[in-house]
């Protein structure tokens, strides 16, 4: 299985450097590379691509991690029902929620409607544009409503294994609730959450089905950049959408070492057995 | 003075602490000996506000609840701090200076012996090395009660005696309360004067520490202190008659047994109280110039404690009674 | 002590509205019609529509089937690849375990459309497209990092402490495996599972393409209708999807929380 | 599974007759567009069971073509001679590609395919080229779309915006109540082309040469239309619908006026499923709308080209042909040749025309223009991304 | 015989052990003695095939690996299991019967004491519970080689002899070898014939009991068996001076440091060995009928110590070395 992965991974890379023989292409060279680099569309699309996923990614886990802490085992009426709803959206596929924000979401979308309805607003053209928008607010939104409850399910089934000793040990010594969540529950938790932000945030910066359909065109991501380009269905521009394709993993795989190295040096890099 | 007023603490169906009272002075040490299982670690746990007892409570001189910091049995180490966060954890916490909790971290480190431990993770200790990380993040706080949980349980003897000094000196110089909790009978003695007998969830006595194991208040603290021989016998008023000693004695407890510490009871010197002749059939080496005598008399065996090379193995000897024998 | 309550209360209601509220509107989807602005309800709503079509359908339930089958056929070859993967990343240091700690995101990190179509290149040029074997192991390539990572998660916190006591104690490595690692994490392994399946459950692009079409599972059938805007159909789909994800994790979650005890 | 070892592919027969004998016992694949539940539904009630009565099972995959391309192209590049690709729908620019690569079996032609002969003219355009590509007996039509526009009787108080000049017109006039898909969506895409023709003509274009700066010069005034109409679209032409399935939602909320269709039933069918109301009226461009033929073709690893030739020979039958115009069915007009077409059949659709309130046949195709060359379809997107979308 | 052969173990930039050579009969009980953070846990894991040593090797008489079962100094035991489930874990793994398996369960746990806690999780057992339940879970096994980690350390006093006992007639009856490593001298000496000094990574000494404690092979062993006063001088050739004993000595090594045990050196009856006269300022009573006692010469402080009520406080008294004086 590797062996295919890693096959594959060695047909992209040679047919970045421009072997496609297919199509008559048999010399390799660079310069795919080189013109993506060179490309001012390409990189402002890449950077604003990388702000928005990281954007995404933080939002999810603070949101996730919050709401974790929230809701952990120790007080037992919310906890159960909690964990069970956080794991509902993370067995959706992302097209759902796209479907169900379009129904609801769109100026004359439910939302829209009910606040018609009650006077809030005057008509759907006072409903602010979130889908399609210039600030990606309804991918954004998408990505929250899986991602949030996915850091969530991450945290808790973690949480459940981590007792509540170093707390205890923690306000004993006398910190308040806030310094323990801070110097020590957290830093616990660490890895899991840093595991999860890159699994977050690879997925926000490589995947583009959702932005395929609520992203704005003048404010294009580059997956569906990409997209766009393959289904264009010129083959002579594949040794193209392959070195953007490698660009663009090669930076995610660089950024995830770079977390993973800077998490090794937070606190609660780390991890001791409990 | 800190009040402990009728704690009782009961988890899932075992009543762990029957009613506990005691009145601990302030500025001073105040020891907890018991066996194993007999709710020490429980009892400090509610000393410490981790836990809520079930009944009863623990209040100071003003009627007030005060949190002892606590030296964990377990020592729970923050697994992601080194020795020093660790160590300076409750002065951080506080928003001491960075200068004083450098400094302070390092006197107590070095008193410790664990200065050169400074910058490693508590994985990377020796059991020992990680209790006294324990006891120094409590101690550098030098907090005004101060709950130990076995804290040296881990320390070979020598350690042992230093620490117990410096716990000593720390609490003479800061005017702390200390109240600590041990199943060895030695350290409790050595670090205090004021000893309570905790035995299945009941504080049995409360006694300097030369009172108790010379009268033990029945035969369950006796038995704990123990490290002595009960003669099985039968007792009609204050005369008993066992194989071994028949006579008079103290009549504790009616459980008709004859208490023989291995030390402190019998002896060879002469005295108004004879006890028996016996055979020596064993004799070990103990350290600290002792020996425990293994003697038979008729078919019973008893445990004595002598002085290094006071008797010779295979002999007969005369016994005596230091005192009257007492019998629960 | 009161208004702490009511705070969580309030936040709770917020998140169970936040999450409730997409999820009943793709249900009303799949049972109405008519559903336009700016009415709040639809104008007209079958309620029984859903269960009928789920039971007339043959494409439904054959779709369901195939989901089924490749669902759990990678899980459990996604939790025997990864289990070992992160048990060598949470207990032992060896050369490259940094290297392989950032490689298990690759998966997910390669876009589909250079990994999936290059692999669909590799699986067709060794015969294996259309295999049962062929989509499962796609599946598996992206269901690892979730995998892994979940698990890490769990493995990390006791490390390998208990099961070199185990294995001290005479049990092999497998039962050793089976009575103490297995156990002890089973939140991980609850988690990998879920996420296993849930992912496999999700698969589109990959089933299709390396399934060579024997594979029409309930997201094979569902994506084209979506992305068309034939929100019934696709919520349909939906709901059956949601369905056969949510009773088989839950059944899942409920043995794993009621079976043994909390470990502390 | 029911894959053959892929030593070889099958022969393409040379007669139906010995095509239908090969076939039977069968399973054929049709692989395309999944996103239509009319035409699903038609392959499935419809052709499916004409095929099991000569003893061959259908199996319909739902793939998008440029998926479909790139197995076609990875089996090519693998050296494999037999894959599990038997019949693919496909047209314009995926079939220029197709069959740069090679990648088709030809011999589609009227001895194979016995409903050609019948229904489709030797000279008819569309049989002979698609989208400017030489057909050479690798496609056979298999439906006929035309682009329609579909108003809102109400907002346009019913005086349709039949030309460009008039769409403008009505666009300042009523601000933000027009929009069109970005392209590349089809429809979207589309709709651009027929600006051209509407702005430039289809001459223009057509002669342009397939370059950038060739197409560029060409339909400078198009962009220039597309340009000033910009700022009275929907949210002043800085965002536009990413799919016709939200652009029809958008209209049916009479958020804005207009949207298209591949399908002149279109209208039709939404009403019937409750989407849009009577106040959707189909019309077309007086100049004309741009239309275009779906295709079916055979890989050339096709392990089962018999069955091929018989499924496409039965999705070209009469009979099936005839089913589909039902809307269930998506009431799609048949590919047939103007003169024909057999009268039953044209009858149904003026009937039905009448009765939904919608352009005839006949209407149609007299407003039908052609498509250009499908090289130069992505060059024309790309100038629109360049110069409408992203022009400041 | 089992053979340590030059065990050497570096973990980090930190060298534990250095160079390890021992030989330890079978059929034996084998003492570890060192101070915390020696490398005695570190050893431990070596000899259970737990660690690899950076250098060196473990072998049986047959030259073979053999690996012992080991009771961990942090008990280890698996949180997901009963006390029962714990116990039973390593017989269930061998596939014992299930009606062996219960009864050697029952009988082990009664004779730890923890019957009752059978059904119980390790979380709601106190420490020395949990040390009871991870001796238990090895010593049901009986194995050939045992290996026991600190396995007293959380056991009061009575318990503890009731465990030595049993585990020294466990290994009668079944022919075990047990090496076991404590911080614990009289631990030590009471279950072993043979103990070895472990300091900083090295062995020190092997030797009985006895001989140790009277002939520590240099200062470092001197000193952890501790409990002795070292006192600085001068030395030339063999005649030491310091301001409280100037004379003869035993010229051990060249430190410098008059070697004074608290017990065993110092005594009241004459002998041919005077040492000096000192006033008795304090009286500490130890239990065990022993008073540790601190005398001022001149100004240096001496701890020493003797049997309860032989000297008084505030008073001078001649004291006299049992033997000639050691000089480290
Ligand atoms: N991972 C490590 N990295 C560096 N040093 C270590 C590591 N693990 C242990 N040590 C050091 O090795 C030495 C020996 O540790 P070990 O646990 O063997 O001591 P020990 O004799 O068992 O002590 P104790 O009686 O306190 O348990 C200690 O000084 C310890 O700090
Ligand atoms: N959660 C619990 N449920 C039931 N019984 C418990 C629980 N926790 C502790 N116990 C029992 O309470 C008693 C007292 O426990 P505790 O930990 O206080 O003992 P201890 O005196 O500290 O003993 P040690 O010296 O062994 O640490 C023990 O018998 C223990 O088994
Ligand atoms: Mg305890
Ligand atoms: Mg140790």
């Amino acid at each position: 299985m590797l062996f295919f992965f890693f096959s594959a991974l060695a047909k992209s890379l040679i047919t970045s450097f421009g072997y496609y023989p297919l199509m008559g292409m048999e010399k390799f060279s660079l310069h795919y590379y080189t013109d993506a680099l060179n490309n001012k569309v390409f990189l402002k699309i890449f950077f604003r691509t990388f702000i928005f996923a990281l954007f995404s990614a933080v939002m999810a886990c603070f949101f996730g991690v919050v709401l974790a802490f929230l809701f952990k085992k120790n007080d037992n009426t919310f906890t159960k029902p909690f964990f069970k709803l956080a794991q509902l959206p993370v067995m959706l596929p992302h097209i759902f929620i796209v479907l169900a924000l379009l129904q609801l979401l769109s100026q004359t979308g439910l939302v829209s409607s009910l606040l018609t309805k009650i006077g809030i607003i005057h008509s759907y053209n006072s409903f602010p544009l979130l889908l399609n928008d210039q600030w990606q607010i309804g991918i954004i939104l998408t990505y929250l409503w899986k991602e949030v409850p996915f850091v969530i399910v991450s945290l808790v089934l973690v949480l459940r294994q981590m007792d509540n000793r170093y707390r205890i040990v923690s306000e004993n010594l006398g910190a308040t609730k806030w310094q323990t969540f801070w110097r020590v529950s957290l830093p616990l938790l660490m890895p899991a959450i840093v595991n999860a932000f890159i699994i977050n945030f690879s997925f926000n910066f490589g995947a583009y089905e959702v932005l395929y359909l609520l992203g704005n065109q003048t404010k294009e991501l580059l997956p569906v950049y990409i997209y766009d380009l393959y289904v264009q269905g010129d083959y002579t521009q594949l040794p193209m959408i392959m070195s953007l394709n490698l660009i663009l993993s090669v930076f995610s795989i660089a950024f995830a070492g770079i977390v993973l190295w800077l998490s090794k040096h937070l606190p609660g890099g780390h991890t001791g057995g409990i | 003075m800190y009040h402990l007023d009728n704690i009782s603490q009961k988890k899932g169906n075992t009543q762990i602490l029957r009613g506990i009272n005691l009145n601990i002075d302030e500025n001073s040490i105040f020891a907890i000996l018991g066996p194993s299982g007999s709710g020490k670690t429980t009892l400090l746990n509610i000393l410490a506000g981790i836990d809520r007892p079930t009944d009863g409570n623990f209040l100071n001189e003003d009627g007030q609840v005060e949190k002892g910091i606590m030296v964990f049995q377990d020592y729970r180490l923050f697994p992601h701090m080194t020795v020093f966060q660790n160590i300076t954890f409750g002065l951080k916490v506080k928003k001491a200076k960075n200068s004083e909790i450098k400094q302070r971290a390092e006197n107590i480190m070095k008193t410790m012996g664990i200065s050169e431990l400074i910058n490693r993770y508590p994985d990377e200790l020796s059991g020992g090395q990680q209790q006294r990380v324990a006891l120094a993040r409590a101690l550098i706080l030098n907090p005004k009660l101060l709950l130990m949980d076995e804290p040296f349980s881990s320390l070979d003897e020598a350690l042992r005696i230093e620490m117990l000094d410096f716990v000593k000196e720390l609490q003479r110089k800061f005017q702390l309360t200390i109240i600590f909790v041990t199943h060895y009978k030695t350290e409790a003695y050595m670090l205090s004067n004021k000893v309570a007998i905790l035995i299945n969830g009941q504080i049995m006595q409360v006694d300097a520490p030369k009172k108790l194991e010379s009268n033990p208040q029945n035969f369950d603290v006796a038995k704990f202190l123990g490290q002595a021989n009960f003669i099985e016998g039968s007792l009609s008023s204050d005369n008993f008659s066992s194989p071994v000693y028949s006579g008079k004695v103290n009549v504790v407890a009616e459980e008709g047994k004859l208490y023989l510490p291995f030390s402190g009871q019998l002896q060879l010197d002469q005295t108004d109280y004879p006890a028996f002749k016996g055979n020596v059939v064993e004799k070990k080496w103990m350290g600290s110039n002792l020996e425990r005598v293994t003697i038979k008399i008729n078919q019973e065996t008893v445990y004595c404690d002598l002085a290094s090379e006071s008797v010779s193995e295979n002999q007969v000897y005369q016994f005596y009674f230091s005192k009257l024998p007492v019998v629960f | 002590m009161e208004s702490k309550k009511i705070t969580k209360l309030v936040v709770y209601l917020i998140f169970a509205v936040l999450i409730l509220m997409p999820l009943f509107v793709i249900f009303m989807l799949a049972i109405s019609k008519t559903w336009s602005y700016p009415s709040l309800w639809p104008k007209w709503v079958d309620w029984g529509y859903y269960f009928r079509f789920l039971f007339k359908s043959k494409e439904v339930q054959s779709s369901l089937i195939s989901s089924l089958e490749l669902a759990i056929g990678t899980v459990i070859l996604t939790i025997a690849i990864a289990y070992p993967t992160a048990m060598a990343l949470s207990y032992y240091d060896f050369k490259g375990k940094k290297l392989l700690n950032v490689l298990v995101y690759l998966p997910l990190i390669i876009p589909s459309i250079a990994l999936l179509t290059n692999m669909d290149f590799i699986m067709i040029k060794y015969g294996l497209n259309g295999s049962f074997f062929g989509v499962v192991s796609v599946h598996t390539l992206f269901c690892l990092p979730y995998a892994v990572k979940l698990l890490y998660d769990n493995l990390i916190l006791w490390k390998d402490k208990y099961e070199v006591a185990s294995r001290n104690l005479g049990a092999s490595s497998l039962q050793t495996f089976f009575k103490v690692t297995v156990p002890m994490n089973k939140n991980g392994l609850q988690g990998a599972v879920m996420m296993t399946y849930i992912v496999s459950m999700t698969q589109y692009l990959s089933t299709l393409l390396i399934g060579d079409g024997n594979y029409l599972t309930l997201s094979v059938r569902m994506f084209p209708f979506t992305t068309s805007g034939k929100y019934r159909m696709a919520a349909v789909y939906g709901i059956t999807f949601m369905l056969v994800t949510l009773i088989p994790l839950y059944l899942i979650d409920i043995w794993v929380t009621h079976k043994g005890r909390k470990i502390a | 599974s029911n894959k053959s070892n892929d030593s070889k592919g099958s022969e393409m027969p040379t007669s139906y007759k010995t095509a239908l004998k090969e076939a039977k016992g069968k399973t054929v694949t049709f692989y395309g567009y999944g996103g239509s539940d009319t035409q699903n539904r038609w392959v499935d009630d419809v052709v499916t069971p004409m095929m099991k009565e000569k003893g061959i099972k259908v199996k319909r995959v739902p793939m998008n073509i440029e998926d479909i391309l790139k197995k076609l192209t990875n089996e090519k590049e693998a050296n494999k001679k037999s894959g599990n690709i038997d019949v693919v729908w496909i047209n314009g620019e995926n079939f220029y590609t197709a069959k740069k690569l090679s990648l088709l079996s030809g011999n589609l032609d009227n001895s194979l395919i016995p409903n050609m002969k019948t229904y489709i003219s030797g000279n008819d355009p569309d049989a002979k080229s698609d989208m400017g590509t030489k057909i050479n007996n690798m496609e056979v039509p298999f439906g006929n779309a035309q682009l329609v526009m579909i108003g809102s009787k109400q907002m346009f108080n019913g005086d349709y915006p039949t030309s460009s000049e008039k769409l403008l017109s009505w666009a300042k006039e009523n601000p933000g109540k027009l929009t069109y898909v970005a392209p590349p969506d089809f429809t979207g895409s589309a709709f651009i082309r027929n600006i051209i023709y509407e702005t430039v003509g289809f001459d223009a274009i057509n002669k342009a040469p397939a370059t950038k700066a060739g197409v560029y010069k060409a339909i400078k005034p198009s962009l220039d239309y597309l340009n000033e109409l910009k700022p009275y679209l929907w949210q002043e032409g800085k965002t536009y619908p990413k799919t016709s399935a939200q652009m029809d939602k958008m209209f049916a909320d009479h958020q804005i006026a207009m949207t298209f269709s591949y399908n002149q039933m279109y209208a039709a069918t939404q009403r019937a499923d409750g989407k849009f109301t009577d106040d959707a009226q189909t019309f077309v461009f007086d100049k004309g709308t741009v239309g275009n033929y779906s295709y079916l073709a055979v890989p050339k690893t096709s392990d089962n080209k018999a069955a091929a030739a018989v499924l496409i020979n039965t999705m070209l039958s009469k009979k099936a042909q005839t089913q589909r115009l039902k809307a269930k069915y998506g009431s799609s007009i048949p590919p047939y040749s103007g003169s024909k077409v057999p009268a039953s059949i044209t009858n149904e659709l003026n009937g039905e025309a009448k009765e939904n309130n919608t352009l005839t046949m006949d209407e149609l195709s007299k407003k039908r223009v052609p498509e250009v060359s499908a090289k130069k379809i992505p060059i024309i997107e790309d100038l629109w991304k360049e110069h409408v979308l992203n022009a400041d």
